[in-house]
């Protein structure tokens, strides 16, 4: 396989151990999905050397949304209201655009209460990498059926699901996200790479990363559970990352792989595993998560990529200076021009 | 035929033809959307410019095109700009109300209307003008499409030649309106002067208004609240807003980006702020929210049933501690209500914000001079306390023209409140929630904040001083009590009442917002009626000590408000519990903007109980 | 070594050594899901089942998993059932918070701990008694997957020992637990037996606490309130349903679903209403007043959030007159606040609700039976007076376990309310806003009335007496008018306070919902101590004139209740200016439900001063 | 042209004459593309002969919203709040199942703000003809951008929208609406048989009109004028709507045309105009639109149709019968019931 990231070393790129990465003891169910994801976060954090006072982690309410107090202490974090961690970091990053940001969100969280807030982040396409935590279930609540529940799922205290299940990925796409990715919990391997080549995009990119719920259902029968997902995962690619700084340095047989180029330069080597997707075509992509659907398999991988489209501070046409840092001289015009308009007014 | 029926009303008339000069109002029916706006500002700025104190308000319905809507003009060589029961003089531009706005006329009044407009007019108590709209615009250098428009310039005109407003007045207003455009000027402004000389030609004036040069709007400027707003947040270093469209306050927003999109601006061309129209409410004070949180000095602005959808998130804005601007331009409610009608309903929902106890801090502009003013000041009042600040301006204040001394550049520096710098982490340490300084405001420290013992955790559940999560009973209990007390202890530092005391006066006044002036009018008229009162004008709540002071000082305490339930005597009286039966409500909703009459009806028939 | 500490200590702890029978509460500290939850139902029920007056209350954290929770379980031969401030007996089974469990126990208390637990027990004024939870879970019996599990057993045999709980009492508890499913209970009795017998073998009983056979619990049931309001619900003939997840008002719909299941539904199985699920508190809220609309007797329940969110729609549903009831079981705000604590917090945000002027009728039930009352009387309300009713439980109410008498079937038919058949719109025609009946309440059609003329068009903004769009002044301000009027006439119609006046007293108490057996409690103690007081619990708002009385009735009157600014004080304040100094505030809010103790403290300073 | 409505008489088939249909005076602007809907609407309640006392007619709020009151006077009519009138017909449509019910929605009302509650009422599968005036733009509060306002899009006063356009369509088929059509405001002979079939169908019909601005957004270069859409209309059938009632007696050639059964056994007969698209492959409908979008043009025909899906009423196993006429028996159980029900708690 394929291995481009950082060699393992005490301390990474900027000097920090591992450690300062590392968040609060987790208060989540032991064998929660969510808490391999935290992990993964918190790895890839290191290994990319982000540094960690630039970085912002938000979320909504739920279980998932607890999240971001489990990894990188060092950084501002913010528990919004439920379903409305969208509006929050499309703020935050309005204020500071240098800034990176992590949400961490469910699947009630998104696609249920805050379906909305994801469209239209999403359409607006503000940098940020935002992580749905997707159990198919509330969980904080106690097991009721989420939007991502699949058709005829089966919960304890709640019978069968009679609606179809939301796809965050398609609903992702559609919107005009540019990256879109889905993942399991219980594939670190997949979900490092694909988490790193996130931070290196600029712009929303989706991941939706199915996160077993042990509690509330881990049902062999439900597509969420660690059994299921593990028999119908099909992969698209053997992922990947190359930093910026690295040369591509593995070989590959010509023909299978694909390198996709990230806004900063770093790079994502796929290497084909099944069939043949091109991410970088979104009928394709779409088309991918239709016969997913169909078929009933969970696709992982890289779903559909697209680097063209502008950013929200660029759509806005902002500085590239961090508003909220703004010099006092920057906030407020000079005297001389409110007489002006004062004059033109009388 | 119509000419001889009102020479005969004129004589029926009688006894009052004494003249009236620069002291009535003026009122012009017309349809919306049929371009008479243009028409009737141009007759405000003339008149202002002519130095006449003047106010100009426009009642319009919640639709695009072809409802009725009523514009009206105040002249008073007094200064009083509030509205008035009726118009003396009324210019019938809508047939579909011209019979209702007929009869709706107080005898001795003056009608203007198209010479052809097919309505009965035997009224004999009243004076009429027929105008000869069709043929003034019927002309080859009216192009045919805008004719209906331009008509509309035919009763400015007319109404200039009859109550004698001055053409160059009226010439710079119509450059004035259409920004020094000649091209929009000159296609206007031959049909202005064809009706005004048509008028010299062939109307004999046979009423009593006109008007009269005066020296009292030198020094003064004509704006709208909302664009005086939307100016005082770009002086105030607004950063982020997010926003979306609702009446009346989409103009706040549409006139910040007109004024910031020149003044804030790198000499790339590149925006200082960013004015985001979010997807609805609910995601504009999300954003507000975080950008708040990350640094900015943020806002939205919207009304009623915006502020409904944003209740969950305002409770955590306070409780998290996020400084935020919102103001509500306030419409009549509940629900939809009446959009485009004035209203002063919105305290409770703004003062009380969210479920669970909260007390939010809220401006309360009471003159388009103030909206500036709050529109700096919000930003800093929000920055220091750390919290949702609104602002509750209303349609009336927003939306219509008013005179107001020049805006005043920001008497103070920019307040960004208690943020700490990595160096001062550093030195100091952060506790995110602890009260170091006994004013309940704790520091904070922004987002990328160089430093790794910067960071904090934000979180609307139970937090300790430190930020952690918490459930335990006493902590929750002193966080709340903290923050209490710093909602507590602003009362002092916002803007304080304005107070007029009367020596002896036993009857006290308490208002805010749009009715001010509609107060100073009725107690100048209860003065000379021999009652005595004192005045206080709230401008923030939680109010100041001093409003106890002044309830204690006054037998009885009318608080005029434009609502139904009578919101702000509520809070008062929730504050003095001991004076609480001295507040009497003067308050009423109908949509409609207080006069001074029904003010003092209200206020001698309590008195006479 | 710890056994010989506990006699030291025992002795040492001397004096006290006086029986305590029936008149404890036991406290018993666990993680989380590990289930002790059985464990303290099994025990609550059994104290229920030998007579004694018992209360079980769960603190509980905002977790799935690990955090700790403590129950504590009240018996009271006197039949108190509020919470104390301290409980003698613990069990500490959640080695997480050992230290900290033992440390608030007070002198001469009781602490059971599993033997393994490695902390200090120095402690020398308590008495200790180990017990071998390991030991007798690691059996081949017990199956090695619920050895946790059945380790909660081992406590309750234990307990069942040394506290002397009857055996037969528990298997019956635990019996009931499992509604009669054998093999649930076979895999738990044998641990219970087990570790009982241990007990008796090992255990020499050296503390004051134990219980005894009464008759004090005959005629009543043990239930909590989410449940009794859902079976209400089911009775009041609920139709539809909408609602969204959040505790503590979950269980509520869930106990609801699974009555309505077995109750509500044709031989054929379909159901005879709908409980959905919506994706949202605004989609939810938007639901029921749809369905109310079409003539459902539709609901919904939520917390602090969903109200929060629900402000929007419930103005609307205020001003277009749309029957609907919202259950809000209150818990700590504001925002997320504390999800899994007691608060009384929502009354401005219900009472309120909305932008603009609105007031709604809000229902306080105070015991679970009322819980049960208002759940099919809040339906007949709602469709009576054709507005948004809230039903305002909180989590101790609706999460505990309550004795209570049992639920009285309706006492009065259904209300359907003013709904016009076609037949009756034919004979006498349809005005829909109309006041025909002088009450404010005009009479309504449903969507489908087979008749020409039957139909209106419903909106949130203005109209008139026909339900047409109208800005007009008067027709909008009449028809507030009308609403308020209707709102203000429901005060007398409403469930009454209830009042306990004692002859002579000066002081009275004002209370609502779950603080009721802590106010009783408190009101006998200071009886006891010579401070005659009376007593009045409303029941709704509005409130009935009769509160006015009792106010003035009583020179100080003060308002117990659990949010930090007194909401209902000030709401009632509101209704009696002349007579809000005699209001004050008993009022607090840390998430734990009152104790008679706290109220009495209050009570007391402010009486001294 | 294949004409197989119903043919003009003073009265319809329940004895109704057209007048019986109609609703208050418009108050939109002359020329708005909604009003030509409100004419439609009331055509085809006519021509179905739909009885006006068992239609209810909802809307949130704007221009587009206030269309009810311009319709079916003798129909019970809601104008709910901004963006939530999906919710507020799923309520009135679980009360009374038997009932017909339209709503009419707005750009703004449904892409905006309600795009949550448009998402999951479909999801629901609530019957009901859903109506999108769709003009690009808030008509109501003169003139901002909506969500399906065109990237790229210029206006009066708002300048350029830089965001991507939602697809409302593509919305409707992703969440699993069963119908979803789009239609020009401007083309009545299209919008008409539409609407019929929408009428027969059992579930949540999606009509996405596009409904031109006269006063905000009606240049020539906005995709949402009546000269861009005479322009770029590519419509895939020639659609007859044939009631259950009739035979179809117009003659296609074969393998020209495709014939739709309805629910109520009404049917729709589609001929081909341009390309071969088949509605009921839910595949092709989502290319079709991905490439409609890519190429610019505007497909208006019936592009999705599957009668499969339970209605939310079957799914939530409710009975025949409206719940707001069940009699008391039915509402409340009788006595004996509560008293075991108090024996148990005991
Ligand atoms: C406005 C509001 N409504 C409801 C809730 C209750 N609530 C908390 S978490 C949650 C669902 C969480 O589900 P999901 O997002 O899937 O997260 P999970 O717990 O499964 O990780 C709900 C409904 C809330 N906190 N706020
Ligand atoms: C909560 C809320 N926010 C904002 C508004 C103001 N508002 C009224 S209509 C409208 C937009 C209407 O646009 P659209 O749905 O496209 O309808 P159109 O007028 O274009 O037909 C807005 C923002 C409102 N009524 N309610
Ligand atoms: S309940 Fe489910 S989602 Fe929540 S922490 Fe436990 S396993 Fe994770
Ligand atoms: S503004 Fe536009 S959408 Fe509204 S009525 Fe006029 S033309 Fe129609
Ligand atoms: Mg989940
Ligand atoms: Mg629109």
């Amino acid at each position: 396989m394929a291995t481009a990231t950082v060699a393992p070393s005490k301390l990474n790129l900027i000097g920090l151990d591992k450690s300062d990465y590392k968040g609060n003891p987790s208060t989540l169910c032991a064998g929660c999905g969510h808490d391999s994801i935290s992990a993964q976060i918190i790895q890839v954090a290191f290994e990319l050397g982000l540094k960690p006072e630039n970085v912002i982690k938000l979320s909504g309410i739920g279980c998932s949304s607890k999240s971001p107090a489990y990894f990188l202490n060092r950084s501002h974090g913010l528990n919004a209201v439920h379903g409305r961690m969208p509006s929050v970091a499309s703020g935050a990053m309005l204020a500071n655009r240098n800034l990176t940001a992590i949400g961490v969100s469910g699947d009630g969280d998104t696609g249920s209460i805050g379906l909305g807030q994801f469209k239209h982040i999403i359409r607006r396409n503000v940098p940020m990498v935002y992580v749905i935590e997707n159990n198919g279930v509330y969980g904080l609540t106690k097991g009721q059926f989420s939007a991502t529940s699949d058709e005829g799922q089966k919960l304890k205290y709640y019978g069968d699901n009679e609606y179809p299940a939301v796809d965050l990925c398609m609903e992702a796409i559609v919107s005009g996200c540019g990256f879109v990715a889905r993942s399991f919990a219980g594939d670190p391997k997949q979900v490092r790479p694909l988490l790193k080549a996130a931070f290196s995009f600029n712009g929303t990119a989706v991941l939706d990363i199915i996160s077993p719920c042990v509690t509330f259902n881990n049902n062999p029968d439900s597509n969420k559970s660690y059994e299921w997902v593990r028999d119908h995962d099909s992969p698209l690619h053997d992922i990947s990352f190359v930093p910026v700084r690295e040369e591509i340095t593995v070989d590959y047989e010509p023909g299978e792989t694909k390198a996709v180029t990230m806004h900063d330069g770093a790079k994502i080597v796929l290497k084909k595993l099944a069939g043949e997707h091109d991410p970088t075509d979104r009928m394709a992509a779409i088309m991918l998560l239709e016969r997913s659907r169909t078929d009933n398999v969970l696709t992982t991988g890289l779903i559909y990529y697209n680097p063209d489209r502008d950013t929200v501070q660029d759509s806005e046409g902002m500085v590239a200076t961090a508003l909220a840092l703004l010099p006092d001289e920057k906030l407020r015009p000079v005297r001389s021009t409110l007489e002006k308009i004062v004059a033109s007014l009388c | 035929m119509s000419v001889i029926q009102s020479k005969v009303a004129d004589i029926l008339a009688g006894g009052n033809l004494g003249e009236v000069v620069n002291d009535f109002s003026l009122q012009i029916a017309s349809a919306n959307g049929s371009g008479s706006q243009t028409s009737n500002m141009v007759l405000v700025r003339a008149l202002f410019r002519m130095g006449i104190p003047v106010s100009g308000k426009n009642l319009f319905p919640s639709n695009i095109q072809g409802l009725p809507t009523w514009y009206t003009i105040r002249c008073s060589h007094a200064g009083y700009v509030a509205r008035q029961p009726s118009a003396p003089v009324v210019v019938l531009m809508n047939p579909e109300t011209a019979i209702k706005d007929l009869a709706g006329l107080e005898s001795g009044g003056v009608c203007f209307y198209p010479d052809d407009l097919k309505i009965d007019l035997s009224r004999q108590d009243v004076t009429y003008y027929p105008m000869p709209v069709k043929q003034l615009t019927s002309v080859p250098e009216v192009p045919r499409h805008l004719r209906t428009y331009i008509g509309n310039m035919v009763y400015v005109g007319v109404l200039a030649q009859v109550l004698k407003i001055e053409m160059s007045a009226l010439e710079a207003a119509l450059d004035w309106q259409f920004g020094g455009r000649t091209k929009l000027v000159n296609a206007n402004l031959p049909t202005i002067k064809a009706a005004y000389e048509w008028a010299a030609a062939n109307i004999t004036k046979r009423d009593q208004y006109r008007v009269e040069r005066m020296n009292a709007t030198a020094g003064y400027m004509l704006v709208d609240g909302n664009a005086a707003g939307g100016l005082g947040s770009v002086y105030g270093g607004m950063t982020v807003t997010a926003w979306y469209p609702i009446t009346p306050s989409t103009s706040l927003a549409d006139e910040m980006s007109a004024f910031a999109s020149t003044l804030r601006r790198d000499p790339d061309g590149k925006a200082n702020y960013a004015i985001v129209q979010a997807e609805d409410e609910l995601a504009a004070i999300g954003m507000v929210l975080g950008a708040g949180w990350a640094g900015a000095r943020s806002m939205t602005t919207t009304s009623g049933p915006g502020i409904s959808l944003m209740q969950e998130f305002l409770g955590f804005g306070y409780y998290a501690e996020i400084p935020a601007v919102i103001w509500d331009i306030q419409r009549v409610g509940p629900s939809t209500g009446m959009p485009t009608r004035v209203s002063q309903g919105d305290l409770f929902a703004c003062y009380y914000a969210s479920h669970g106890d909260t007390k939010h801090i809220c401006l309360l502009p009471g003159s388009v001079n103030e909206c500036f003013e709050f529109g700096w000041r919000s930003l800093d009042i929000a920055e220091q306390y750390q919290t949702p600040v609104f602002v509750l301006s209303d349609l009336d204040l927003g939306m219509n023209q008013w005179m107001t001394k020049p805006f005043e550049y920001p008497t103070e520096p920019i307040n960004r409140g208690k943020v700490l710098t990595a160096e001062q982490v550093e030195k100091n340490g952060f506790r995110r929630y602890a009260d170091i300084d006994g004013d309940g405001i704790a520091y904070r420290t922004l987002p990328g904040t160089n430093h790794p013992r910067a960071s904090y955790f934000t979180r609307g559940s139970g937090h300790d001083a430190d930020a952690r999560y918490t459930e335990e009973p006493e902590k929750y209990r002193g966080n709340l009590e903290r923050l209490r007390r710093k909602i507590e202890l602003s009362r002092e530092h916002l803007p304080a009442p304005v107070v007029e005391m009367t020596a002896g006066a036993k009857i006290g006044i308490i208002g805010f917002g749009s009715t001010d002036p509609a107060i100073i009018e009725a107690r100048d008229t209860l003065t000379a009626s021999g009652v005595q009162t004192s005045y206080l004008r709230i401008r923030a709540l939680p109010s100041a000590a001093s409003v106890v002071d002044f309830v204690r000082s006054h037998e009885r305490v009318y608080v005029v408000e434009i609502n139904a339930d009578g919101q702000l005597r509520l809070i008062l009286q929730s504050d003095m519990p001991e004076l609480a039966a001295r507040l009497r409500p003067v308050c009423m909703l109908d949509g409609m903007p207080f006069t001074a009459a029904w003010i003092i009806g209200q206020i001698n028939s309590q008195e006479q109980k």
